[in-house]
Order: structure tokens, then sequence, then C-alpha cells
């Protein structure tokens, strides 16, 4: 098992080092000079080139790369311009809320959607089955934040049933979790017709195998068959989606931070590209990036744990 | 044919049909056979007769489109088709048991060997330890180098050979009163093949179980069987002693069958005879005797009506005119 | 005359490991020997059969002849000609001499293309132009038994023995010198396999063409070859004309392979020579003659020396310290 | 050789025609395609629908409800909605039309290069891949916009750079699982070349369920382009998009809800028309995809 660990790690740090150095060439690579398009047009050339400087600019391309990567690894993303604050320190303040939102959102999808997916999966072109087959193709497809927008519309503005703005920072506990239920449901909708479809169909799939076959012919109980044997291969499939499918919640979550006005990385990153501060939107992109990584490699471990074939195979 | 009180398993005139897009197939039609107790019955025939089907449906287990039109199994005094969900789990892996074709698929490939073969014993009111003793035992027997270790291991360390000789150890397990082998030695090498069914001879002297034992191999079925059941298209065209089949064959596919081995021919030949013509199509039957497009000794009567079974000599029966009119040839 | 195939020291391997795996554990092998030094020579219509079970290197060694698999070391000759350190190019106009027919009936035809395409692709491969096709694909539908009525079906649309047939038809296109059948009989009934064989006997007669057969069916061998080899991890352990090997088996591996062969009379049953334990897995090889953890009757020699290559009779080779003595039979 | 031509061209005719009605026994699917003969239609003939010029201000009637004169009423600047609609959906077309072509193909290449070529070269692409699937689609579009400026080239730029992966890998996967197909080494031992494989044998193989997966994907790159609009850094006011009426509707919420109301219907007609038909599509013409959600 460490072997595989051990290598699983390494390739997460590889996929990281290639997307800082992809982001910082996207950076340098930028027709016009990004000191002027940081400082404006109406800044001098000293202040300029004292800038350039300061950010080590003039350097060699690979040079910049490595003093970029090197500072990176110490956790250390550069400066921001405009409120002279280490960028890592600004973003590490906004990354817990779009965490909380992210885990909330898909918190609620898996409680509904995997067992949905389940019962759909067992009573096969039941009512239930066609019902959440039509309403999940429905949410997938449909933009969470055209699902944010009407929500907000629905039950902040016209019912008022729920805080239309902010994370309700600095109130009470229950207070914060009224600001959380309508992203979280925004974000989350989308992902409860996604696991549903996407475990029914690896359920069906594993249902289908010779080896559930022979374990209805053991006269195995059919709660075991179910659970310990198919269930725990078909949520395989489940569990490595998930960890990729951080990624587009990441997304979800920056529109629902705005439509709802909530802090996190995405509205942070949605100001600083209104003022064209690149070092900030630079800096946050890889956070996000490596809290992407990283999920996919956990639920790659993950897996492993619970499929020996993986495991073992070198 | 009043009840054979001393058979374990009887199938009387059972018919099933599969709902396809095409149209009802008639998969099984009017299949009667028996299983003698404590003996080894092979159940032979080219694919496509249906003698798979027969076996899932002794343990029912047929696909979702399968409707039993007739007939009825009887096992240990009651009818299995008849018998409610519960009643089928409760025999299930206790009275029957089965072996399955493709040792590669038929394990489940995340739980280990301990897993699987002490779930199995859920009926037995025994602790865990005593559970893990009777598989390790078990495995000893059927072949198994040093089992205590292996038992941990999952099924993707041990190759297709050593598989099917678990498959074989979690089916006596539980001293089934049948056991059911969907041609359990088909996906592997002759030398293992040998070894296999050596080993599964010896198991059943000493489980005293008896086996439907299904193939498509004449030399193995002549070696381990002492009944035989010939199948061709969806029906029973002859059932016996295996030298009833083997020296005595009265039903034309049988001879033709037994003709084609490439085994029994004596001198070397480089002419191989064959049964030309293909299975006809069992959507829409045609009319008579099913084997009548094909057979070398078809008159007028074999395509108008359809031939019943005859018992040719005691214990042998065939489903011909031949047979029925004319003397045996 | 001279031989059509001439096989001489042919040693073929894979890599099992990646570079990765192969530095991290230097004391195995990252090398699988598929095929280590087998040497045979087929003259022309004449049928050689190869027979071993799973893992033996039948179908690697098949694949090198027709530049499927590159070899490590050893010469393949074809009329003469060198074939192993041939490019493409210079290859392509030996293959229109040897043709190969493969395992899987159907998965050996492209899925989406008619049976009048598959059959035209040596043609078009070749860019031989000038002919009819509708003429030719009849030809060679008919040479193999089918109706024209099948140029128009797609491969999914064909039985087991049509899409064979489609495969000889296929073989047969640019009529070559040898074909290699890989398997011809699997997946098909006894009854049906008795047709695929006569019309490859059938076409050595009419066209002279020599086989290079590929099975574990050894009663079909009997009947179809003139000589064969039985082939045991990689290695030739008996070779010879097809009846001496069936009558005297000198190599214990070739008799057990006989009896393990059950014959079809209940008052018959042949001496059972049972061997021991499984085929051993090609990463840690025996040491010594490779088949004796599973011989009846190894002995110490056996454990430590590899047999040399012995010709007990004309033309009829074996690798075994202590080769079955010849039994009474004729 | 005539009749054999016409035979397929009946083959090809009967074929759409049956493609046809076993959609129309197909509800889902056929209510889908009746949305996208909407959306497609509304693109295509969109200067003959529009009433009003899209971009034409009309303070006066500003912030209106849906009404005989205004269908969806007017925004802030008195802009007739359902014009802007109408007008937004050849924008939403154009650029996931575009978008998928140059995903599609790119992917398409350097997913046979992966599958088919050495393993090194595999190696390398696999990696690109993932590096690019590891950056959130939305935060890569910001950081692009942020260098580059917020244009419809850009946001058709995020959305290939972002697809080409998703694209690339599913045609790896199936290269890779028909590269040892034994009609494949076939094709080998005949002599046929590398170019001739992979075009006559591999491709016909693969282009059927890749078309499909990208019908399905279109909804994706229509909210990529809305999403980018709605923050402001997509399509440059004031051309008319889904995203710019929903981001005008958010702004004004308070006044009036029919901005969001009429922005949101066509994105999800859109959304849903596309996937509906792309389920049904797949259902009928490769149903072992299936389980591929």
């Amino acid at each position: 098992m460490w072997i595989y660990l051990v290598k699983r790690i390494l390739l997460a740090t590889i996929i990281v080092i290639t997307a800082v150095t992809l982001l910082y060439s996207m950076i340098l690579a930028v027709p016009g000079d990004p000191v002027t398009v940081l400082l404006g047009p109406r800044s001098t050339p000293e202040m300029r080139d004292t800038l350039r400087a300061q950010m080590g600019l003039d350097k060699p391309f690979y040079y910049q790369i490595g003093h970029f990567l090197l500072n990176v690894l110490q956790g250390d993303l550069g400066m921001d311009v405009f409120s002279n604050r280490p960028v890592s320190t600004i973003v590490f303040e906004q990354l817990p809320h779009t965490i909380i939102l992210i885990l909330a959102s898909i918190g609620w999808a898996i409680l509904i959607g995997v067992p949905l997916g389940c019962y759909s999966a067992i009573h096969r072109n039941s009512f239930v089955d066609k019902l959440t087959g039509v309403f999940s193709v429905g949410t997938i497809a449909i933009p969470s934040f055209v699902i944010a927008l009407y929500a907000l519309l629905i039950f902040a503005v016209e019912l008022q049933w729920l805080p239309a703005i902010g994370a309700g920072t600095g109130g009470t506990l229950v207070d914060r979790i009224r600001h959380l239920i309508l992203p979280a449901l925004a974000v989350g909708l989308g992902w409860v017709g996604y696991l549903s479809r996407l475990v029914r169909a690896s359920m069906l799939e594993v249902l289908g195998e010779n080896h559930i076959r022979t374990a209805r012919a053991f006269g195995l109980p059919e709660h075991v068959v179910i659970f310990r044997y198919a269930l725990k291969i078909a949520i395989l499939p489940t569990i490595a989606l998930l960890g990729v499918g951080i990624g587009y919640l990441l997304s979800a979550a920056v529109f629902a931070e705005i439509v709802f006005a909530r802090p996190g990385i995405g509205k942070l990153i949605y100001e600083s590209v209104m003022t064209r501060n690149y070092p900030i939107v630079m800096g946050s992109v890889l956070i996000t990036t490596i809290f992407f990584v990283a999920s996919t490699m956990i639920s790659d471990i993950i897996n492993a744990g619970l499929d020996p074939r993986i495991r073992e195979n070198l | 044919m009043g009840k054979d009180r001393n058979s374990v398993l009887d199938i009387r005139n059972l018919s099933i049909e599969f709902a396809t897009t095409r149209g009802r197939l008639k998969a099984l039609r009017d299949v009667t056979l028996s299983v003698p107790p404590e003996k080894i019955v092979g159940l032979v025939g080219e694919s496509g007769c249906g003698k798979s089907t027969v076996i899932f449906s002794i343990i029912h287990l047929l696909a979702e489109n399968a409707v039993v039109t007739g007939g009825e199994i009887e096992f240990e005094g009651r009818d299995i088709l008849k018998m409610s969900p519960n009643e089928l789990r409760a025999i299930r892996g206790d009275r029957i048991s089965m072996v399955f074709q493709d040792p590669m698929t038929s394990l489940n490939p995340v739980l280990s060997i301990d897993t699987q073969m002490t779930d199995i014993q859920y009926r037995a009111n025994i602790d865990m330890e005593e559970k893990r003793n009777r598989a390790v035992e078990m495995l000893a027997r059927v072949g198994i180098p040093d089992p205590r270790q292996r038992l941990a291991n999952y099924p993707h360390h041990f190759s297709g050979g050593m598989r099917q000789r678990i498959s074989i150890a979690m089916a006596l397990l539980a001293n089934p009163a049948l056991l059911l082998a969907d041609e359990p030695t088909t996906a592997l090498d002759a030398t293992l093949e040998a070894q296999i069914i050596h080993r599964l001879r010896q198991l059943q002297d000493m489980v005293h179980c008896s086996i439907l034992f299904v193939s498509h191999h004449l030399g193995l079925i002549a070696e381990l069987c002492d009944n035989v059941v010939v199948m061709y298209a969806g029906e029973v065209v002859e059932e016996g002693d295996v030298r009833d089949i083997f020296h005595r064959a009265a039903h034309p596919y049988t001879q033709a069958l037994l003709e084609c081995d490439p085994a029994r021919i004596k001198e070397k030949t480089r002419h191989l005879p064959t049964i030309p013509g293909d299975i006809p199509d069992l959507v829409n039957l045609p009319a008579g005797c099913i084997f009548s497009n094909r057979c070398p000794q078809v008159f007028s009567k074999c395509r108008t009506t359809a031939p019943q079974r005859f018992e040719v000599e005691p214990g042998h029966f065939a489903r011909c005119h031949l047979v029925t009119e004319g003397d045996v040839p | 005359m001279t031989a059509l195939l001439e096989v001489e020291n042919v040693r073929i391997r894979f890599r099992s490991k990646n570079r990765i795996q192969a530095l991290m554990d230097r004391d195995q092998d990252p090398y699988i020997e598929a095929v280590c030094g087998v040497s045979f020579t087929l003259e022309p219509g004449e049928t050689l059969a190869m027979v071993g079970e799973s893992g033996a290197g039948k179908t690697t060694l098949a694949r090198s002849i027709i530049g499927l698999a590159t070899l490590r070391q050893g010469s393949i000759r074809f009329l003469g000609n060198e074939l192993s350190n041939l490019s493409d190019a210079a290859f392509a106009q030996f293959r229109r001499n040897i043709a190969m027919m493969f395992q899987d009936p159907v998965g050996c035809l492209s899925p989406r293309r008619t049976v009048r395409s598959l059959i035209l692709e040596p043609f078009k491969i070749h860019r031989i132009g000038d002919k009819n096709w509708t003429a030719e694909t009849k030809r060679l539908l008919e040479m193999v038994g089918l109706s024209d009525s099948f140029s128009g079906r797609y491969p999914h649309q064909l039985s087991g023995g049509q899409a064979r047939r489609v495969g000889v038809a296929r073989a047969l296109a640019l009529s070559p010198k040898l074909i290699i059948a890989d398997e011809p009989t699997a997946g098909l009934d006894v009854s049906v396999q008795g047709e695929i064989l006569n019309l490859l006997v059938k076409l050595q007669a009419d066209l002279g063409v020599s086989f290079l057969i590929i099975t574990h069916n050894l009663s079909v061998v009997r009947h179809i070859s003139d000589r064969m080899a039985i082939m045991y991890l990689g290695r030739f352990v008996e070779q010879g004309i097809t009846d001496d090997i069936f009558y005297h088996p000198r190599h214990p591996y070739t008799h057990a392979l006989l009896s393990a062969n059950p014959n079809p009379d209940p008052d018959d049953p042949k001496e059972q020579v049972e061997l021991k334990g499984e085929i051993p897995s090609l990463m840690n090889r025996p040491r010594g003659c490779e088949f004796h953890p599973r011989c009846p009757c190894v002995q110490d020699r056996c454990r430590s020396e590899a047999p040399p290559l012995e010709t007990v009779a004309p033309g009829h080779l074996v690798t075994c310290h202590y080769p079955i003595k010849r039994n009474g039979r004729p | 050789m005539s009749e054999a031509v016409n035979r397929k061209m009946r083959t090809e005719r009967s074929a759409l025609y049956n493609l046809l009605s076993r959609l129309y026994h197909n509800p889902l699917g056929f209510f889908g395609l009746i949305l996208v003969v909407i959306v497609v239609g509304s693109a295509i003939f969109a200067d003959w629908i529009v009433p009003y010029d899209p971009i034409a201000i009309n303070i006066r009637e500003r912030l209106q409800g849906p009404s005989a004169k205004h269908l969806m009423g007017t925004d802030q600047l008195g802009r007739d909605v359902f014009s802007r609609i109408v007008m937004g959906s050849r924008i939403a077309l154009k650029v996931a039309l575009v978008s998928i072509t140059l995903a599609l193909s790119c992917g398409l290449v350097l997913g046979l290069i992966a599958g088919y070529g050495p393993p090194w070269l595999d190696k390398i692409i696999i990696l690109i891949f993932d590096t690019i699937r590891s950056f959130p689609t939305i935060m890569f579009a910001l950081a692009i916009v942020t260098l580059v400026g917020p244009s419809l080239e850009t946001v058709i730029l995020v959305v290939v750079i972002t697809t080409i992966p998703v694209y690339g890998r599913i045609v790896r996967a199936q290269t890779q699982a028909i590269k040892n197909n034994e009609f494949i080494l076939a094709e080998r031992a005949m002599g046929a070349n590398i170019i001739r494989i992979l075009s006559l044998h591999m491709l016909p193989n693969i282009i059927g369920p890749l078309l499909i997966i990208a019908s399905m994907d279109l909804p994706g790159v229509v909210t990529i382009e809305a999403g980018l609009s709605f923050l402001g850094v997509g399509v440059r006011p004031p051309t008319p998009s889904w995203g710019s009426v929903l981001n005008d509707g958010y702004s004004f919420i308070r006044n009036t809800p029919w901005l969001i109301v009429s922005g949101g219907i066509p994105l999800i007609i859109t959304t849903l028309g596309f996937t509906f038909l792309g389920e049904a599509l797949r259902d009928i013409l490769d149903p072992k995809l299936r389980k591929d959600i």
C-alpha cells in the first residue's frame, strides 16, 4: 500500500509544479508588460522599474519560475501591491468560507443522492426511479448560478425566508447556518442528480456481474448482497468522480459567493479580476488548484484502501 | 409416470420462453430429466441447446425476461417453481449449490476469500473461528496449497485453476444434496481440467451429493458421468445410462454428435464428419421434429408431427419417430 | 528444395516492469521471456501444428513470424530471405505470401465495415488496382462456401462459423503460400469445427498452401497435421511427425497432454497421467528442466541441469534427460 | 455499382427516418428535440424575429414587466429584453459550436496520439491534461481574463483549453481499448500503415460515442459563456448575451424580478433541450454507452 501512496503523492506534486509553471508562464506570455497592467497607465517609469525589480521580472524566464516555485514551496506567494499584505495571508483568510460552503453542498448532495441512486438501481423502472431520472437530468443540466439566482429571487427577495447577503460572520451558529442554506442548496442541487445517476449506473452494472449471481446462488440475504457485495464496488467510481468533482464545485462556489455576496475565495478572485490585481488572482487560483489536486489524491487513496486490486498493482 | 421415489431432482415437462424484441424465444420445450441420489448426471449439448437455462431454472436465477410456461421441478418433495423467494433462498447454498463457468469473474474481487467463505456459512450457528476451520479444511481437500495463509488473500492472487477449486470448495462446504456445475472446466487447460475432474469425483464420493454436470466435451462426460442427458435446440432428445448413450445411441443427433468428435475416430482421416445446417429459429419453430432439417434419416412423419419421449429400453429414453416405429438402428 | 519457412533459435521477451518498477526491485528480471530459443522448419504444402497450454508462447511465436512481435535474437527466413530485420516497407512484399487468421472469429473483423470491404482490404493495402471487385469478392466467398448475399453484411450479423469463413476468405485474398491459423476451432461447436478444418485441408490440396496451426485441441491435430510440436513455457519440448508423437510420446509432458484428453468411451478409459501443481508463472521460471516441478518421473539431474535437445528418431526431437522408452505399439 | 450506391443512399435516408421515429417514441427525447429546434431556430432567424433593436436605449420605458409591447419587459436602460434574449441565443450557440469543434478536433488528435503513440508521449500528454483539468474552469477563466481582458475570443479560448482534456481522455481511453482488439492486429498483420489503421478502423468506432458526449457537453459550454458574461468578464457590453441580462437582473433584483426570470429561461431551455436530446440519442445509437453518465 505505501508504494501506491508514495507514487500518488509524487504524481500530485508533479501536477502542482506543472500547474505553477503553466500559470506563471501565462503571466509572462502576456503581450503587455504585467507591471504597467498592474500600476495602470498613469504610473511613472521609475515606479514601474522599482516594482519590476522588486518582483524580479527583469531576470531570465527560468530564473523567475524557479524563484517563484521556491517561494511557493515556502508558502510565500508574493506581496499584494495594493494592501501590501502577503498574498498567502489574504487568500487563507477567505479559504475557510469556501471550504465550508463546498463541504455543506457536497454533504447534503451525498446524503440524498447516494441513497436515491441505490434505491432506483434496486427498484429499476419504478416510479421513484423514473422521477429521479428526469429530476437529475434536469438539475445536472441547468447552470448552478441560474439555480442560485432563482433561489435568491424566490426565497430571499420575494418570500424573505432566508437572508440574501453575507455569511452571517460574527452571528450565532444558527445565523451562520441560515446564511449557508441557500448557497449550499444552489451549489449542491446539481450534485444530487449527478450522484444519484452515477450510483444508479454503477450499481446496475455491478449487480449484473457474475460474482453477484454467485452470492445470490449461495442464498445470501439480499441486504448482504446489496450493501456488502455490490455497493462496495459500485461506490468506487463515485468516490473517484467526487475527487474530480471538487473542481466543478469550486466553480459553482464562485457564483454562489457572488450571487449571495458571501465572503470566500471566489469573491476574492472576482474582485481582484475587476482591479486586474493578478498576483492575488494567481495566488488564489494556485491555492484552489492545490486544494483540487489534494482532493483528487485523497479520493484515489480512499479508493485504493477499498479496492485491493488498485492497492497492490505496482 | 408416478413420483420417482428414488431421485433427488425430477424435472417434468419444463418449458421456458424468453421475451425478446423478435418475439417469444422458446428456449426450453417439455424438458424431462431426473437426477438419482449420489449419481453424476451429464447434461451435454452444443451451444444454444438450453443446457445452461435448465441449470439456472433449477436454482431459479433466470434472466428478467424469462417466463416459465409449464412443467415442474421437484426437489426433495417440493416444486421449486412454486417456492417463495424466501423458501428459495433457504435451499440455495444449503441443499443446492452451484459452480459457474468462468473462474475469473465468479468471485467478488474486493472481498477476501476468508470473508466470502465465512459469509456463505451464515446459516450454521457456529462461531467465526469454527467457520474458518471448516473453510481451511475444505480448501485443503480441493488441493489449495497452505490454505490457512491463503485464506486472507483476494481472488486476484489466484490463477484460474485455483479460483475454480475455491468455488468448488465453497459449493461443497454446506454438504448440499445436489451440486450444479455449469461447464466448470471449459475455461481451463486440459491438464488442469483432468486434475479438477479427478478431484471432483473424489469429493463426490466423500460428500455423497449428486451432481448435474453441464458440458459440451464428450470425453469428459464419458469419463465422469453415470447418466447422460443429450439436449438439442431446447429439447431433451435422449437420456440414459452412460453406456446406453455412448454404445447404443438411439437418436440420430446423438449418433451424429458422437461421429463428429475427432477423438472417437480411430484411423486418421483428412475429412472430418460434420452436421450440416444450423439450429432452427427458436422464435417461430418449424413443424415436426426439431432436428428434421439436419437429420440424415429424416422421413415424411418427422416433418409433420413432433416425436414423443419413448422408453427404448429400461432407463433409456429417446424422442424420435425411428425409435417408436422402426427398429432401433 | 528450399524449405518454405526456417525459424532458428528465436527468442522473444516483453518488458514486464516499467523503468521505475525495475529500479525499485532489482533482484527480479524486468523482462518476461515469452519464447526462449525455438527452431523449426516448414516445407511447402505441409501442415505443422503447435500445441501447448496457455502461457506456452505459441501465439507470440506465430505473431513474430508475421512481424507483429520483434525478436530479441534468432532468425526467421521465408523462402531464404531473412525477415526479422526488415523495415515495414521491405516486409510488405512478403506480407502478400503470409496471411494470418486470428483467434476470435468475430473480433478479428473490423466492426463497422461490410464483409465485402473486409475481404478486399488486402488488395487495398497492397494497392492492387486492376480487378473487378464484385467478381473477386464473389470468387473468394464461394471458395469458403459462403453465398454472395453475405457481402453486404456486418461482422456482428455473422455466426461464429460464418465469421471464421470470412477470415479464411480474407487470408486467401492474395493467394498466400503460408497461412498461420491461431486456434481456428476456438469457439466453434464440434459439428461446425469439422467444416472449417475440411475447408483448410481442401485449400491445401487445391492451392498447395502450407499451414502453421496453433491449438490446444489435440484430437483435431491428430487428423489434419503432418508434423506437430509441443511447447511448454516458451520452448519446444518435443517435435516430430504427428503419428510418431501420438503413438510414441517420448516427453513426459507430451504423454500427460495426450492422456489429459479423455477418450469418449466409458469402457476404454486411458491410463491417467496426472501432473502435479499448476503451470509456473513466467516471472520466476523453475531451475534446470522447467517441467521438473510437475513431472511424474522427475530425477535429481532434472532439477539442476537443463536437458539437451536429442534426436530420438528421424525428425523426432525431444528435450528430456530421461525420455520415455518406445512402447510396443507400431 | 450504381445499384450499391443507391442502396447505400436508401439505407442512409431510412436510418435518419427510423432515428426520428424512435426518437418520437422517447417522450423526453422528443421534448428535448423541440426545445433544441426553438433555440437553434431563434439563433438562425434572429434578425427576423427580433421586434426591436436589442441595443436601442429608451429610458422612458425602463424596467417594465412583460407586456404585449415588450414580451419580456424592458431592462434598466429600457432595451427590449425579448430582443436581447433572441440575439443572445446567436452568441451562445456561436461560442458553443466554435469551441466544441475546436476542442473536439484537438482532443481527438491528442487522444489518438496518447492512446496509440509511444508510452513516453502518452505520459506527457496525460500530465498536461491532468494539470489543465486541475484548474477549476471559472478560476482558470478569471485568471486568463485578468491577463488578456474580457472578450468573446477569451471566452472561446477558455472553453477550448478546459474542454480539450475532457475529449482527449475519452478518445485516449477508447483508443487504448480498441488498440489491442484483434481486428487492429489483423490490419497490422496485413501491412496496413498507421494512417490507414487510425482513419479507417479506429476513428469510425470512436466518433460515434464522442459526438454523443459532445452533444451532452454543449449545455456545459453554454453555461461557461453565460457565467462569464454574468460576471461581466465575458462578452463586452452592449452585445446582448444571456449572462449579461442576468447580470442586469441581479443588480436590479429588488426593482423587478422579470429580468432574472426572462434571463434564466433561455438558459434552462437550451441546457434541458440538449441534455434530453443527447440522452435520447445515446440510448438509441449506442445503448452500451448508457452506463457512462
